[in-house]
């Protein structure tokens, strides 16, 4: 009986608990209470891909009010994926945020960052969730308002001008998504997904598509930072407690590119956007100036938050980019992508965390000798960030395999090479903080001394799936490709 | 054809002077109200692609009468919310970053920082 | 066991090595080995490991004969590898040292040429450490020549893997053979790593810079993966029986009149390729089964002339033949073994390169090769004089070079002996190898005929070299470098460019320096826009961000429109 | 090779001893019956007394004095070619 039910209580538990955190107050009781919530949630949302894999499409209707009229909660293998993926991001950094957050958070405010951290879970769930256009604002706005608060909750003021400018961008995104899905409402009279797609080829030729499709781009395009949309990013990362920094780098930008592919693929169809409007010719060179300039940015960045902040951009950019191949392999590369970069970019935002937490900053020039200090955090950065370069054997080079493969496909060869070349950026950057951490010597000696073990656990647990996902690529390249074909209509 | 399409070019002016202030004017409260602006001319948007010419409130009555959409009118409500709690956070933030940098100018707070 | 790759125990193992302490650690790193040949010998012939891998089976393991001589062969040398290595105290030696030798394992093993890629990398990232190990601004550079190199190579690989997928929609790495031009791109692949001429200069570049251990773990597996690969995917390819020739002979000019002893060894391994490279390129059982027995005692005679060249570096400080001479009153043990190793490489018939050397000349000869067979014959008699005869006279005889040191430690003299001991053993007794070998062996190397003519070969070959020592025309031991192809990048191209910058003229100088000058500019300007303070690299204020935004809005809609 | 008389003695013999060596080796040509390596016809010369042991001789001879003694000149460097 419960299990018919799947869909909503994995929205609603984390929405509910959130004001109970706020109840209970009791910093510890809160913690357990965050992280019994999260763990349940990732035992639905596994059941739930599995139930999809088994049985195909779940379709959940809100109240018992049947779709169209009522809200629909859909889940496909696409959804699915992604909302497992968000659950296994919040359930290993809520580990985390046990001594990160006492660390970086003032002691009176623990229970309102994890009634926020509950509620920024339970609006990216729901984004993933649901097969309703508007629905999918509401949501939006619960996780972008518990972000905005998440990043203020930052020790340096700056935290809270950066959080104030992300709040400029994100309502404006938000607001142009509500222009795009009003102006598609108007066009068809109705809201729900599915039914969008059947009612919106009628309107194809229409100047209001053309234009709430404009809308919704630009809108999805700021919230995903999609260069040069992101420039709320890095500020917001940067001066962010570090756990918020890995739980919005890992799901907050890759739910936004969730939301960018069903809006493309599935209400409004590939033949529309990619055909009609040819959207993959703006794309694809926008998402290789965003690789390039977003690497180069990140090369000369002295903060090693900042470092990585601006080498999520530039990853974003391959998402993109396989999103713009428009092909089967391409969309498989973009999700798969996707899937790995939230694994290692919080792998390597935790080992930022750990660092932050026994030196108190994340300035490069802080790192000397870090190698010595805390060989086990850096020596998870490293792993991590051979997967960021994409090195064979790690879970980056699964990604860039599939996006240079289906470059090669379309006989695209110059933008392989550019893809491939790329990388040679990120070894600089990741080569940068190598250097100062191992071979500079820090000025005074100090022990070794390394994060305490929840710390270490829940980063250890990331990287470890950076490596393991890059030798067993069964399960995220088949339901990637599984989603990749249902994006596209193609039956395997 | 443009006196029809009247409320929409209201909306879309209210859209832009909305934005305007929002680029325009360094100070963070003006840019909050200019962004409230150019939502609630997105509320309008809605609202008056709901309204049906000669329609009565959607009220259950006995006579048959052409009735105004009400989903818009119900969405905005939630919207309306939304914009509040944002309107909320952002002007909390701005409290707080007055209380730290004694300062509203966005140019300025960003030089103070500048070291 | 025999349900784990083959692979698996050293890889892990290596990266335990780095997590225990001192003692633990040297029981384990020689453990290790024989675990994994334990392992070895139960495995089936003809296993296939297959991960899945997209939408894709990836073979991770396939076994045949070919591929099991090879895990044999690099176990072997791990184990007297991790011997000789047992009194250092550093962990990244023996941990990098064993890693490496499992991506060799590995590689060997690969059923495609994916996982082929994966361990090609592997084995160049995990050896460059062990350059880098020595210390120092030398090593470091000769070290990123080297991975700079080592890299090509994989990527050239990984290209060549993906054009075939496209082209053929396989990935299984069996005979490849020369046709297409991926083709190609695999042999070059698989001819940097081989030390192929013109190509060869990291292996001469890298391999004397290392520790001593790590020259010994470096000897046995790079290039004899290399060669697994020739003799898997290029079997037969007349190309190879050119090259292989070439390489048989040029190296011995040059290691008569190197300085440096683990130089001259380097140069003496080129040259023992070449002989492997021919065997692969006349093909056939005789050819293939000659090319593969070689490596597999190459890899014990040569691993045991490093390390005797090692143990003189551990104790002395130096490697250079003018420095050096006398030894065998201070080191008689390391002197013994070193001089079975040089008879081995010289093919003296009771040792071990004496079985597997007559099996690529006789393949020559049968081929009716004529010129290849002088050739082989010239180079056969030329390595005896550097190898065999320069490297233990230099070293150990020669003028006293008045250096008292004490005997190798005893963890080096047992590794040397066991190398000894085998080239000894396989050497007498060569169905031991032979029945390892991918083909069924008719070739008999015992007869009266073979022996005393190769012992004519040999003896004249020393003769000549004490003629010209008595009578002082042989070249004295310089202390010198020598120009090799390196010169082309290391000195040459910079100064090509330099010098025409000076005296090109006017143009042309105008044209590099604008050009130079056109580079820093931008160099300059993608920092300037790229740092914490340029445009890309600085926070943007909301206003901008917001008409970032709506400018954006605008494009896309003007575009759609 | 001028360190003692003694020295010189033993070297001396030990040269002699080996050069008795090569003699009797090349006079077992003459014993031996000689298998070719190639199949008939194709290269004589190996069947000829005492092949091997010229070629043996010659080609190292050769290989120092009209191969690596001119290369020397020609690509020798001082040790700290590199560095400078």
């Amino acid at each position: 009986m419960i299990d018919a039910h799947l869909p909503i209580l994995l929205i609603v538990a984390p929405l509910v608990s959130a004001p109970l955190c706020v109840l209970l107050r009791q910093k510890t009781l809160v913690w357990a209470f965050a992280f019994v919530v999260c763990l349940a949630s990732l035992g639905m949302a596994s059941l739930l891909l599995v139930r999809v894999l088994q049985d195909g499409v779940i379709s959940y209707a809100l109240g018992g009010w049947i779709a169209p009229w009522g809200i629909e909660y859909r889940v496909d293998v696409v959804n699915a994926f992604v909302l497992l993926l968000v659950a296994i991001i919040a359930a290993a950094l809520v580990v985390f945020a046990l001594p990160s957050a006492a660390d970086e958070i003032a002691a009176e405010q623990h229970y309102l960052f994890y009634a926020a951290y509950l509620l920024c879970f339970a609006g990216l769930m729901g984004i993933a969730i649901t097969g309703d256009a508007f629905n999918v604002f509401v949501f939006l706005e619960i996780s972008s308002l518990s972000s905005y608060a998440l990043i203020a909750l930052g020790r340096d003021r700056r935290a809270l001008i950066a959080s104030y400018q992300y709040l400029i961008m994100g309502t404006l995104g938000a607001t142009f998504i509500v222009i795009g899905i009003g102006l598609m409402y108007m066009m068809t009279g109705t809201l729900n997904m599915a039914d969008l797609s059947e009612r919106l080829p009628a309107m194809f030729e229409t100047r209001t598509a053309m234009v709430a499709f404009a809308f919704l781009s630009v809108g999805l395009a700021i919230k995903a930072a999609m260069f040069p949309l992101h420039a709320w990013l890095p500020n917001a990362y940067c001066y962010a407690p570090s756990v918020v920094t890995a739980f919005l780098a890992a799901t907050a930008t890759k739910v936004s590119i969730y939301a960018f592919l069903r809006f493309t693929f599935t209400v409004w169809g590939a033949e529309f956007v990619f055909e009609r409007l040819n959207f993959d010719a703006l794309l694809i060179p926008l998402s290789l100036v965003g690789i390039y300039a977003a690497s180069l940015s990140a090369i000369y960045q002295t903060d090693v938050k900042r470092l990585l902040a601006y080498s999520s951009v530039a990853q974003i950019g391959y998402m993109m980019l396989g999103i713009g191949f428009v092909s089967v392999t391409g969309l498989t590369g973009g999700m798969v992508h996707l899937f790995n970069h939230a694994m290692m970019k919080a792998a390597l935002f935790l080992a930022v965390g750990c660092v932050v937490l026994r030196v108190g900053s994340s300035k490069l020039a802080d790192w000397k000798g870090m190698g010595r200090r805390m060989p086990i955090t850096m020596a998870a950065f490293v792993l991590a960030g051979l997967s960021l370069i994409g090195v064979p054997l790690t879970v980056g080079f699964v990604s860039k395999w599939y996006l240079i493969l289906a470059a090669l496909e379309k006989g695209w060869w110059p933008i392989a090479l550019l893809a491939l070349l790329s990388s040679l950026l990120a070894v600089v950057y990741v080569w940068r903080v190598v250097e100062v951490a191992y071979f500079q010597r820090m000025d005074e000696p100090a022990p070794v001394k390394e994060a305490p073990w929840p710390m270490q656990v829940s980063m250890w647990v990331l990287t470890g799936a950076t490596l393991y996902f890059g030798l067993q690529t069964d399960l995220t390249v088949r339901v990637a490709q599984r989603a990749a074909m249902g994006l596209l209509g193609v039956t395997p | 054809m443009t006196v029809g399409l009247f409320n929409y070019w209201a909306c879309v002016v209210l859209m832009l002077i909305g934005l305007y202030t929002a680029i325009a004017r360094p100070n963070l409260i003006k840019k909050l109200i200019g962004l409230g602006m150019f939502q609630v001319a997105v509320f309008l948007l809605y609202i008056s692609m709901g309204k049906v010419s000669g329609g009565t409130p959607p009220i259950l009555h006995t006579s048959g009468e052409a009735y105004s959409n009400p989903l818009p009118h119900v969405l905005i409500l939630t919207a309306i919310v939304v914009g509040i709690a944002t309107l909320s956070l952002g002007l909390a933030l701005v409290v707080r970053i007055w209380e730290a940098y004694q300062t509203l100018e966005e140019d300025e707070i960003v030089e103070r920082d500048h070291d | 066991m025999g349900e784990v790759h083959p692979a698996l125990i050293l890889l892990a193992g290596g990266l335990l090595l780095f997590a225990l302490p001192t003692g633990p650690r040297r029981v384990v790193s020689v453990l290790l080995p024989v675990f994994g040949f334990l392992n070895l010998l139960a495995i089936p012939e003809g296993a296939m490991w297959q991960i899945t891998w997209g939408g894709y089976e990836m073979v991770a393991l396939r076994v045949d004969k070919l591929s099991l001589l090879f895990g044999y062969s690099f176990h072997l040398a791990a184990f007297i590898g991790a011997i000789y290595a047992l009194h250092l105290k550093d962990r990244l030696q023996i941990g990098t040292g064993l890693i490496y030798a499992g991506s060799g394992v590995g590689a060997v093993f690969a059923g495609d040429l994916i996982a082929l890629f994966v361990f090609w990398e592997l084995l160049a990232i995990t050896s460059v450490f062990l350059v880098w190990a020595r210390g120092g601004e030398r090593a470091l550079r000769s070290g990123m020549r080297y991975l700079a190199m080592q890299i090509a190579s994989g990527l050239l690989l990984l290209i060549g893997a993906v054009c075939c997928y496209l082209k053929t929609g396989s990935l299984s790495f069996d005979h490849i053979g020369l046709g297409a031009t991926y083709h190609y791109l695999l042999l070059f692949a698989f001819g940097i790593k081989c030390a192929f001429p013109l190509l060869h200069n990291w292996l001469i570049d890298a391999y004397p810079e290392s520790t001593p251990a790590g020259t010994v773990f470096l000897s046995a597996f790079t290039t004899k993966t290399a060669v697994y690969a020739l003799a898997r995917g290029f079997a037969g390819e007349e190309v190879l029986i050119y090259i292989g020739a070439v390489m048989t002979i040029f190296p011995i000019f040059y290691a008569a009149i190197e300085n440096d002893m683990r130089r001259v060894l380097s140069y003496s391994m080129i040259n023992q390729i070449g002989f492997m490279t021919v065997g692969i390129g006349l093909g056939g059982a005789l050819g293939i089964n000659g090319a593969v027995s070689h490596a597999f005692n190459d890899v014990i005679f040569k691993g045991l002339l490093f390390m005797s060249m090692g143990a003189i570096l551990f104790r002395t400080g130096s490697i250079k033949a003018s420095e050096l001479g006398g030894l065998y009153k201070s080191m008689p043990w390391t002197c013994a073994c070193c001089i079975v190793g040089a008879s081995s490489i010289s093919a003296i018939p009771l040792f071990s390169g004496f079985i597997s050397k007559s099996m690529v000349i006789q393949g020559a000869a049968d081929s009716g090769a004529v010129v290849l067979w002088l050739v082989l014959l010239f180079a056969s008699a030329g390595v005896l004089h550097h190898a065999g005869i320069k490297i233990p006279f230099f070293a150990f005889f020669s003028h006293d070079a008045k250096i008292r040191c004490r005997e190798a430690p005893l963890n080096m003299r047992v590794a040397m002996t066991i190398s000894a001991v085998l080239c000894v053993v396989i050497g007498s007794y060569p169905p031991l190898l032979y029945d390892l070998l991918p083909h069924p062996v008719d070739y008999v190397p015992y007869t009266t005929t073979h022996v005393v003519l190769q012992l004519q070969l040999v003896f004249f070959a020393v003769l000549a070299f004490v003629v010209l020592m008595l009578t002082g025309n042989y070249p004295p031991e310089l202390p010198c470098v020598n120009l090799d192809v390196d010169w082309v990048y290391r000195r040459a191209l910079p100064a090509a460019v330099r010098g025409v910058v000076r005296t090109g003229g006017p143009i042309v100088d105008g044209f590099f320096a604008g050009g130079k000058a056109l580079v820093q500019k931008l160099i300059a300007a993608i920092r300037e826009q790229h740092n914490t303070e340029g445009l890309f690299g600085r926070a943007w204020l909301s206003q901008s961000n917001v008409l970032i935004a709506i400018i954006f809005l605008a494009i896309y809609l003007i575009y759609f429109f | 090779m001028n360190d003692s008389p003694k020295k010189n003695e033993a070297v001396r013999r030990l040269v002699l001893g080996f050069v008795a060596c090569c003699v009797s080796l090349l006079l077992l040509d003459l014993i031996v019956h000689r298998h070719l390596s190639f199949a008939e016809g194709l290269l004589p010369v190996e069947g000829w007394f005492g092949f091997y042991a010229v070629y043996g001789f010659v080609s190292p001879y050769a290989l120092i004095v009209i191969g690596s003694i001119p290369l020397r000149k020609l690509i020798m460097r001082s040790e700290e070619y590199y560095d400078g």
